[in-house]
């Protein structure tokens, strides 16, 4: 091989970049971190089902937020029939507060950022 | 036609993967095995291709330059397009690799009127490459919060620029737009001018459709058809760790998006794709320009025994003279 | 499996993406929603949104000013409403304020008028006007007209222009020149708190109306000087006041209309 | 100027700017360079404290901002209209002028639709504006406006410069890319000169309605309030007047510099600046003229909000700035223009000069008083813009300036193939003239002419 010192530290080098998101992770020491909610004992399930809300709660919220600012609509009809008050401080955080044992679990662990709370209040948070 | 098959087996792939989750139920294979496997088989074959070619030596010195060599020192000389330090090279090579410079220069000769020959710059293959390949960097950056926990701030803020247009249309990057648009360009220049579908074959079509598979899919799992994130996340963290956990409720799409990936990281190495690292090792560029200062010896020229004509008239000397022809030395 | 709620979820993205066509069926649909869940006690009549409401308010100008300095009114909608309390002129945020009565009546403010009004401070809040020049000129309609008469604010798509601003005639609006959060001394919970660079004002208390609650001014007044109520319903307290009183609404020549009365009991 | 010669070999005066760039240039350059870092700067101060840091309040909520909109808007004016106009009427003498005169409408474009976005609360919701669009609010009407006014002169300015970007790319000037992009294939044969010319011809046709409407539909978002002294009917056409004014004196400034550093005497010549000297005049008495009847008719109805802020402009607080933006807008450029001898070169200028102020501070004297004299005012507020607002203010100024100084070291800023087309033309002319009259002198004076 020739060259064979460039090369194989070109190799390494190119692994150790793409690699990068380990050994920070590995270096912080929470690689095997992963988010724990903290979850309502007394209710079976959410407006809708857990697998829908946790990939669709934003499209969700966003409905709501429409539908209550701007025609002022506030009952939701969920798909099983039961009928809830479409308000994130009354009814969403009314099983999840505080947030931070909740949305900020998963949003910090996947690096979203929502902007709900620039306004609104987390009535269990501090 | 070539179009069509690559067309196809992107397809079948799709397919497979579509019925695999939907049907069979082997979340766990194309969610774990398989971007395992490809992952190895990446990582192995890159190394193999990148040794085999560094086996090869190169017998001359000959960098591609368009500039002026460096001579005399009162001669301006180029630089950075003949360099003639380290440095130069360094440089030279920064340009290819992250503007495309050599492609740039992709200029087009025409006879104009029949007359004369004039010379235009056709930038559009530069664009759209450039534009690719800058867009699928920043993709596959803004994936990396998904590989690493804490997420740092500088990639949040680079998502964000990205997604600046999101107060115009939820949920859309630039970069996903532009990916789309220089792929969609990148294939149709293949398919419309007769040149270039002459020489295209079903693996430069096959490279494409994978890529825009990849990336439908992926603007279509964060639009359209929601994923979990959070389960994702825990996935792709649990990979490194050996620990793998499979989210459940989530749709075929996501599993076709990263079959499709994990295919393409496994067809990398042996395909048109290792251009990447074979631009660092094309000797037309990586080379200094200095064949006319230093002297370059052939790296596998071996000793060749030689046999001068002084030596061979010192042998034959004496039957030379004594068939009476001229001699160079008495 | 997938139900009609979720089908509706996409129709309502698309709609709010500006498909303004779909709007009127939406409305027929809230409309009908709206009637069959109202929750809490009821105010008289139903509080629905719809053309057979109009907010309106009559403010008695005597009795609101028996107590000189009270501000209870201000205190409760402000508490509710988590307006933040700036100390200061330039930045303040009101909902609700008084100001001297030749200042709310400028016409009015002639040289001899009756001694218990001189000088006396009036509350003010926003009119609901029936014909709000601020909402003209909103450039992305995040101030509206509710059906039902309120003057709304969206404060999610408020970009912060300041025109409404300059549309209003009465400068009920404030702006947020500065992070409110720090100025609020205790957070309702139950309302937002806005950010900065949006601007805001009273809506008539559309929340609690929702649960049947009286606007928190009117709940809070010790004197009973606030009367909220349908100005389209004939029966109600509100219009029995309005068709036994000398009533005055805010600079009628500007063509406002405001649905905010005021009135001198005898 | 050393040669009084014009028909000096291929204008090479014209190509120095872009050739070389002597010291002068870097120095200004860096000048400009810090006072845009001091308005960035601003405005990130600004976007992190939020609008508290300016000097506006409740009641005074728009301030130098708006008038920088108004009046970067109005300075836009200059350009395209003129020019457009003048090519119409095929004034000659305006053949120097029109590519400084369409510039400074494109550029200054940019900084009056980036004076409202830096004024609102949440920038990051701009878009809103088109997500949402109201388009019953006049704001929508300027964003469409502008719009279309910045695309359309943009493109006016473009087409007339391919001409001489192709005289770059042959001169092998560099970028060598830059130009070779830019030309578009253009090799100045008949049918892309003649493409070129009714392509020309279209803009400024289609540009001078879309101009007139931009400035109209500026000041229709103060007419459209009830606000006392902005709900006028006179504000449409007394805002294009004003335009023309402010845009007609930045003209004049910077043909005056660039005759100066770029050495362009022989170019831009007494004439010009007389010519466009007689057009502020005549602009200078429509705008006393608008001034006078809005000013008047106020007095006279006597309506007592419009007085509130009347007297607030004649003998209250803003008495000072009133008054001054009359001696500058007025007082100072009347007389100079009016007079034959003072219309010089120099006096245009500084008849340019005192408009420009004067015209910002009018922009200025319209905004602000009126919010501090609102209907219900309880008092009556001050407004005094703060080191957020002035340095934003110098940095745009300075950013336009500095984008201007760039343009003219890549093109020339004097339309090179216009200049060239025109004395061909007036060449054949002559000699048509002559031939005319002496049929024996016409062969001698085509050897004599310079070709």
């Amino acid at each position: 091989m020739y060259d064979a010192g460039k090369i194989i530290s070109g190799i390494i080098i190119f692994f150790i970049l793409v690699s990068f998101p380990i050994w920070i992770s590995a270096a912080s020491g929470t690689i095997g971190d992963v988010p724990e909610l903290n979850l309502p004992a007394d209710e079976e399930q959410c407006v809708e089902d857990a697998e829908w809300m946790r990939a669709n709660h934003m499209d969700l919220l966003i409905d709501w937020r429409e539908t209550v600012v701007r025609e002022g609509v506030r009952v939701y009809t969920a798909s099983d029939g039961k009928e809830y008050n479409m308000s994130l401080t009354d009814t969403c955080l009314d099983c999840h507060s505080p947030k931070a044992e909740f949305c900020d679990q998963c949003h910090d662990y996947v690096a979203a950022v929502p902007n709900c709370w620039s306004c609104h209040v987390d009535p269990g948070g501090s | 036609m070539n179009a069509l098959y690559a067309f196809f087996a992107v397809a079948l792939l799709m397919l497979v993967a579509f019925f695999g989750v939907w049907g069979l139920g082997w979340n766990t294979l194309f969610a774990v095995m398989i971007p395992y496997a490809a992952l190895a088989i990446f990582i192995i074959g890159l190394i193999y291709r990148v040794v085999k070619w560094a086996r090869a030596p190169v017998p001359f010195h000959i960098p591609t330059t368009c500039g002026q060599q460096k001579s005399l020192p009162w001669i301006k000389s180029d630089r950075i397009e003949s360099p003639s330090s380290t440095m130069g090279v360094v440089a030279r090579m920064a340009m290819e690799i992250l503007l495309f410079r050599s492609l740039f220069r992709n200029d087009k000769v025409q006879l104009e009127d029949k007359k004369r020959v004039t010379f235009q710059g056709n930038r559009v293959l530069w664009l759209g490459g450039l534009v690719f390949h800058w867009s699928l960097l920043i993709i596959l950056f803004r994936h990396s919060r998904l590989f690493m926990q804490p997420v740092p701030d500088f990639m949040i803020f680079v998502r964000d620029i990205d997604g600046i247009l999101q107060g115009l249309i939820p949920a859309v990057f630039i970069t996903d737009i532009a990916i789309l648009m220089a792929l969609t360009y990148l294939f149709l220049r293949r398919v419309v001018f007769p040149q270039v579908r002459y020489i295209s074959l079903p693996s430069d079509y096959f490279a494409l459709f994978l890529l825009l598979g990849v990336v439908i899919l992926g603007v279509l799992v964060k639009t359209a058809w929601k994923v979990d994130i959070e389960g994702v996340k825990v996935l792709a963290m649990g990979m490194f760790t050996f620990n793998p956990v499979v989210p459940e409720g989530i749709g075929p799409a996501f599993y076709i998006h990263i079959f499709l990936a994990s295919v393409l990281l496994a067809y990398f190495p042996f395909s048109k794709l290792m251009h990447g690292p074979g631009i660092f090792l094309s000797p037309t560029r990586n080379l200094i320009n200095n064949s006319r200062a230093v002297r370059h010896i052939n790296p596998w020229d071996y000793p060749v025994k030689v046999h001068t004509y002084e030596e061979w008239e010192d042998e034959f000397r004496e039957a030379i003279r004594g068939v009476g022809l001229p001699l160079e030395k008495e | 499996m997938e139900t009609n709620r979720r089908v509706f979820l996409k129709v309502a993205g698309l709609a709010t993406l500006g498909f303004m066509v779909t709007k009127p069926a939406l409305d027929v649909f809230a409309r009908g929603q709206f009637g069959e869940a109202s929750v809490g006690e009821a105010l008289d009549p139903p509080h629905e949104v719809g053309t057979t409401t109009k907010w309106g308010m009559a403010v008695n100008l005597t009795a609101c000013s028996e107590k000189d300095g009270c501000t209870a009114c201000t205190d409760a909608c402000h508490d509710y409403h988590n307006v933040p309390d700036i100390d200061n002129k330039e930045e303040e945020i009101k909902w609700i304020w008084t100001a001297p009565y030749e200042k709310v009546f400028p016409e009015h403010g002639n040289e001899f008028i009756e001694d218990d009004l001189r000088g006396s401070e009036v509350m003010v809040l926003c009119n609901h006007c029936e014909h709000p020049p601020c909402i003209k000129v909103c450039p992305t309609r995040a101030t509206w007209k509710r059906e039902d008469g309120i003057v709304m604010m969206d404060f999610h798509r408020c970009i912060g222009c300041r025109y409404c601003m300059a549309g209003c005639p009465y400068g009920a609006r404030s702006f947020n020149w500065k992070d409110p959060r720090p100025f609020i001394k205790e957070t309702n919970p139950d309302f937002p708190t806005r950010t900065r660079g949006v601007v805001e004002k009273c809506n008539f208390c559309a929340k609690r109306l929702s649960k049947g609650l009286q606007p928190a001014c009117v709940e809070a007044c010790p004197e009973k000087a606030l009367t909220f109520g349908n100005l389209l319903d004939d029966h109600s307290e509100l219009r029995e006041i309005l068709a036994t009183h000398t009533i005055v609404r805010r600079l009628p020549e500007l063509g406002t209309e405001p649905n905010v009365y005021y009135y001198k009991a005898d | 100027m050393a040669t009084r010669d014009l028909h000096m070999e291929e204008d090479e005066i014209l190509f120095k700017p872009i050739e070389s760039s002597g010291k002068n240039f870097y120095l200004t350059a860096s000048i400009l360079g810090v006072l845009v870092i001091l308005g960035v700067i601003a405005y990130i101060y600004q976007y992190r404290n939020g609008l508290a840091v300016t000097g506006l309040s409740r009641q005074v909520f728009w301030g130098v901002y708006i008038t920088n909109f108004v009046f970067f808007i109005g300075i836009s004016h200059a350009g395209t209209l003129i020019s457009a106009i003048l090519r119409i009427v095929k004034a000659e003498w305006r053949l120097p002028v029109t590519r400084a005169a369409e510039l400074i409408t494109v550029l200054v474009l940019l900084f009056g639709v980036g004076s409202i976005i830096i004024d609102l609360g949440r920038p990051d919701r701009m878009f809103n504006l088109v997500r949402h669009a109201q388009f019953g609010s006049p704001l929508l009407w300027d964003v469409t406006s502008v719009a279309i006014y910045f695309t359309a002169s943009s493109f006016f300015l473009y087409i007339a410069l391919i001409p001489d970007i192709a005289l770059l790319r042959d001169r092998g000037n560099s970028p060598k890319w830059l130009y070779q992009i830019l030309s578009a294939g253009f090799t100045g044969t008949a049918k892309q000169l003649r493409v070129l010319d009714i392509l020309i011809l279209i803009m400024a046709i289609a540009v001078i309605p879309i101009a007139v409407s931009v400035h109209t539909v500026v000041s229709f978002v103060f007419a459209m309030t009830i606000q006392p002294m902005w709900h006028s009917a006179i504000f449409g056409p007394y805002f294009v007047v004003g335009a023309i004014f402010s845009g007609v004196a930045a003209l004049i400034i910077a043909m005056y510099l660039i005759r100066k550093f770029y050495n362009l005497g022989d170019y831009l010549k007494h004439k010009q600046f007389n010519n466009l000297g007689l057009l502020l005049l005549v602009m200078a008495c429509f705008w006393f003229y608008f001034t006078l009847a809005e000013y008047l008719t106020t007095f006279y109805g006597n309506e007592p909000a419009q007085m509130t802020v009347f007297w607030s402009k004649f003998t209250g607080e803003f008495a000072p700035l009133f008054w001054a933006m009359f001696i500058f807008c007025f007082v100072i450029p009347f007389p100079i223009l009016a007079i034959n001898r003072t219309r010089t070169i120099l006096g245009t200028t500084i008849a340019s000069i005192s408009v420009v102020i004067g015209m910002w501070l009018e922009r200025y004297v319209i905004v602000v008083p009126t919010l501090t004299a609102q209907r219900l005012a309880s008092d009556l507020p001050t407004y005094m813009p703060t080191w957020v607002e002035w340095s934003i203010l110098a940095g745009s100024a300075a950013f336009f300036c500095l984008l201007y100084v760039l343009f003219s070291k890549f093109f020339p800023i004097i339309a090179i193939w216009e200049i060239r087309e025109d004395r061909e033309k007036k060449r054949e002319e002559i000699i048509e003239y002559v031939r005319e009259r002496l049929p024996e002198k016409g062969e001698e004076l085509e050897e004599v002419l310079p070709e």
